[in-house]
């Protein structure tokens, strides 16, 4: 199956097919035989043309791997989603608009905005506290502020929404 | 010597002090917090006290509380760690008044050196130089600008209020006003308070801070330095020993001007006194902390002292059993600090479970951790998760050496700075050692580039494993075998393959 | 200087060797059987190749295989670490006759070394002694009679098919022929093969090893001694260094002969000559041994030399940095090997999962191992886990942070030496260091009641743990609650609690 | 409930009870706080009367407890068994008895016996090869072999029974 793998910054496209216990990936013209076996799960040791790496799936950003300890954020597009895109859809785009939830559980202390506040790109959003910190938490795209969803000095668990942008 | 001591401290530290007190035969008592019931402090020590939920105002700042475990636990020392209650006057005293010792300096010592102004004022006394400057806020501008032409140019505006912001650096007399003017306005909108300072500018500054050593019988010595110049948000990140900007006469000038200090305040313990140095190599005391630093392991690599035995022989009323002329380095050290934070995204905390780890080891390798396979980091307390002390014979081959370790480094389920050291540790600028305070600064993308970087192998391997992932997982929840299940049977096709 | 190295090993010392290589900035590539997928060595290597299933004859020492996989990986060299083909002549020449460089002395000093009667015969040629004995196997009564009269009673009657059965001391002429007929009777009777030998009996004897290096440039060194005289079943326990039995003179001494030993047959490479010596400091040639020795890291400890990083600069066909005069050591190093076995239970060997894993670490504190939580120990090789090695500024200080380390050191779910090695190390004989290769048989009883000692308290815990373990899992097959869903449960109830 | 914790050598009595989440031990005239917190399935955080220790239940062998590494062999006999007991009926001695099963997975590589056979206590009775090493069991108890479950050269898993002594 054809698959394209983007960062964002770049991308690779690949061909995946499974050989028994081995994944084929296919790209330009290189063929590499990958075999992933699982260490604790989650994490993976990886032998592709017998180089060795772990690779982790973070758990809780279902598209973020960590290879040999660098994190990586991709998508992997397969062909539904490459043709989708070439009719004009942005799946990388899609998911970082709408909803702003805590990326972190801790406490609130500051929402700059109030619903029907225009914001831009980079603009800071609220503050949130947590490990003796403060983090500026900044808006990932423009829009009308729609709906506030804690009020300053909540506590909030790591997904609770927070702002939603239009 | 004492044969009971609390900690109170959890993480790393605890455990630090706990393994030199098992060393030296002594009874360890531990406190802990709701989120900490199974820290490795508590599965460490011999005694283990609950003191409250999991916020530090409610627990690990609670003092009355502490003290009550001390008494209940027939503790005769307490020895506070960094942070926390460390450098908490009321403490220390409270703890001497209950008739058992505190492991660090008098209260007086530590209320002279915790107050900025006082802490000036009292070096001031002293040969030490101190960053020259107005002492009090500008109140007439033509009475401070003659206080910057008296100091020379360039000099720095800094807000009253702290921080860097309203922060100026001014080139010449014609652009002061000016200046002064418009740092006063910034530092008016951003913490209510317009009045500003005048310091010298120091140019390509060093953070270089002495370990002190001093008894309560009049000797102070000190064992040397340690460079601390890279830092993002004011919070060092790598830390080593000797610094390579440092010569010898200048290191035997600074360490006699750090125990001066020590002697200043009638220091009592382990201490350290922390410089700023410009790039004419001239030095000027910023702070003293009184109490063990962080990075104190960089010290006890290259001289072999075990710092935490030397506080509690000093607490215990014996003499220093080390001269000045005693004190000889062997080697180098570089510290790494393992943050549980997102490096990629502004260093914003990370907080879950560790489903893996693996701790790197081997000669010259020493982790300062409180971590377990298993363990639950939680958002209640600082995210660091540890330190990393590489050691080797000399700068190079520490700088290898921490590479290495860090590479074998494996943390899994959060986000840590293992990788932002590598980055540090592997750019040219830090391996020539011609870095200052501004490092982090000037090389903040060069860095993040580099961690980012990905060759398409590794995006190869990224995708390939998130997709053999997805497909394990469909797998798995559609015929309902649980995670363990599937290992097993792929390691038996694994075991049964015959090349 | 190699570009990639093959470690044809597993376990700790591919780890320990991989380390090195990388500091060095060489790409290390890893072999391993269908056991070892997912080994530490397999996820720390740059490459990994798979070269059979898990018995040893099958993979580990299948050479060609191994070879097949330096040739595929463009290996420049190979690093064939302690026991599998670390001493196998054959696999030395075929490494070299691939052109690919072989990290280990010559076959043919591997051969002379390898065979005992070959390695006493050169060594006679020597100065080195050897202990005083008959060559040959007793033929004629009285000529036996007469060495042994020439050697001085006490004599010892050693089998020739090895081992300890058969083995006799006479301590005077008129026991002589009676003594030597038992002995040959039980050996006959032991190996079918009643040929005897006379040899001197040595008074409490130590094993003591000295570690040397030669370079192919002609230049032999010797890093000091380790002492090795903790042992049962013949196999090393504990080790350290310096031995606190060897004087500076001795010292000398035995190093100049183990410079003499490696000479005496072109040594090149690291490797180790043992001796015996008796309570009268008479010392005699034991064996030589030609590669890495378990127990290096002590010499690496207090020397500050990385030994592996030196076998690959002689290989590399680099000069020895270092002269005879540069070695100084520093403290003290003391090695306990951990062992997965059952030391209740002689010594049993132990399989099975490591369900929880907390490994020493902070100052002087090194652990050179190959194991992770969540991984199974295999019945199919050496049942080592690792070594502990901690360094301390003296003995006594080391004595007292090797126990620290081990108390802390903590593997669930098999049975290790970790407490075994507690017996010892806090036994008043080795604390006094006044032991001989005895101290194991001699205090057999008192080590192993000591590890069975139990108090009321120890008693009221294990009762108490099983009870709640029991309650625990009845309860949890009773509401099929899963075991991480009752742990949440039971924190859950921890959090809310309030004192 | 009233305990005997045994373990051949020595033994003690208690009697446990439990408040909320606490185990309440009563030993002679001491009483004991015993609250038992899970690490890992079956390693627990145990604080009696807050001293701190490190208990594991042994996976394989249920009678055997690790205290802060060290390993301890026991019987907890409730009142049921302590009135066997008193009756004539020994815990300690049945569980030795009967079957001799491999205690480690290996190799079978000398079977010293064969059925009918009469053998004594601490009688070599077969050799098991494992980890490069070999180990000889001897027999807990004095007999006739009955039955011999496997032959010379088998590999065999652990708890695979051996010899059945009667």
């Amino acid at each position: 199956m054809k698959f394209e793998i983007n960062t964002g910054q770049r991308s690779i496209e690949a061909n995946f097919s499974i050989d028994s216990n081995e994944l084929i990936i296919i790209t330009g013209e290189n063929e590499l035989r990958f075999e992933a076996t699982q260490v604790q799960p989650g994490v993976y040791s990886i032998l592709m043309n017998n180089r060795s790496f772990v690779a982790g799936v973070c758990p809780s950003e279902a598209n973020r791997v960590n290879v040999n300890g660098t994190p990586i954020n991709l998508e992997l597009l397969d062909a539904v989603h490459l043709h989708l895109r070439e009719l004009g859809w942005d799946a990388l785009k899609e998911v970082k608009a709408g909803l702003i939830s805590a990326q972190i559980p801790g406490l609130v202390t500051k929402i700059f905005h109030a619903p029907g506040d225009e914001v831009k790109e980079g603009d800071p959003l609220f503050l949130i506290e947590a490990m003796k910190m403060e983090n500026e938490i900044k808006s990932p795209v423009a829009g009308i502020v729609k709906k506030i969803g804690v009020a300053e000095g909540q506590t909030v668990e790591k997904g609770t929404n927070i702002i939603e942008i239009v | 010597m004492f044969k009971k001591i609390l900690i109170a401290n959890r993480g790393e530290i605890a455990l630090r002090v706990m393994r030199t007190c098992r060393e030296l035969g002594i009874e360890v008592v531990a406190v802990f917090s709701d989120a900490d019931r199974t820290a490795p402090h508590v599965l460490f020590a011999d005694e283990a006290y609950h003191i409250g939920p999991a916020p530090s105002t409610e627990s690990y700042l609670n003092y009355e509380k502490i003290l009550e475990v001390a008494r209940e636990s027939g503790t005769e020392a307490i020895h506070p760690g960094y942070g926390f209650l460390s450098e908490n006057t009321d403490f220390a005293r409270e703890v001497s008044k209950a008739g058992i010792v505190f492991i660090g300096p008098s209260a007086s010592a530590i209320k002279i050196m915790g107050d900025k102004t006082m802490a000036r004022q009292t070096m001031l006394k002293t040969q030490v130089p101190v960053v020259p400057g107005t002492q009090e806020p500008i109140a007439d501008i033509s009475q401070a600008l003659k206080v910057a032409k008296e100091i020379g140019f360039p000099v720095l505006i800094k807000a009253a209020g702290g921080g860097g912001k309203g922060m100026r650096i001014v080139n010449s007399a014609d652009e002061f006003e000016d200046a002064v003017g418009k740092a006063e306005r910034e530092s008016q909108s951003a913490f209510g308070d317009g009045r500003v300072y005048v310091e010298k500018y120091l140019e390509e500054p060093h953070h270089i801070e002495f370990q002190i050593l001093a008894d309560a019988h009049g000797n102070t010595i000190h064992l040397n330095e340690r460079e601390c110049s890279i830092q993002r948000r004011y919070q060092k990140v790598i830390e080593e020993s000797p610094s390579p900007f440092i010569d010898e006469d200048l290191r035997s000038k600074m360490g006699q001007a750090a125990v001066e200090t020590a002697e200043s305040c009638n220091y009592v313990g382990a201490g350290t006194v922390e410089f700023l140095v410009d790039k004419h190599r001239n030095f000027y005391f910023l702070e003293m902390n009184t109490r063990l630093q962080v990075e104190h392991p960089v010290t006890e690599m290259v001289t072999g002292i075990d710092l935490v035995a030397e506080q509690i022989r000093i607490a215990s009323g014996q003499t220093l059993s080390i001269k000045q002329t005693d004190i000889c380095t062997t080697g180098h050290a570089i510290e790494c600090r393992i943050y549980a934070e997102d490096a990629a995204h502004d260093f914003a905390p990370s907080t879950g479970e560790i489903v893996m780890l693996q701790i790197p080891d081997g000669a010259g390798t020493r982790f300062d951790g409180a971590i377990r396979q298993g363990i639950e980091i939680t958002p209640y307390y600082d995210p660091m998760l540890g330190k990393l002390i590489c050691w080797a014979k000399d700068r190079d081959s520490a700088l290898n050496r921490s590479e290495r370790a860090l590479r074998e480094f494996y943390i899994g389920g959060i986000e840590t700075t293992i990788q932002f050291c590598r980055s540090v540790v592997r750019h040219p600028v830090f391996r020539k050692g011609t870095y200052d305070t501004h490092f982090y600064t000037n090389f903040r993308q060069e860095l993040h580039a580099d961690l980012a970087a990905s060759t398409d192998e590794i995006l190869l391997v990224a995708g390939g494993s998130l997709y053999h992932h997805q497909n394990q997982i469909k797998h798995s929840s559609n015929s309902s075998t649980s995670a363990k299940k599937t290992r097993s049977n792929w390691v038996s096709a694994q075991l049964g393959r015959n090349d």
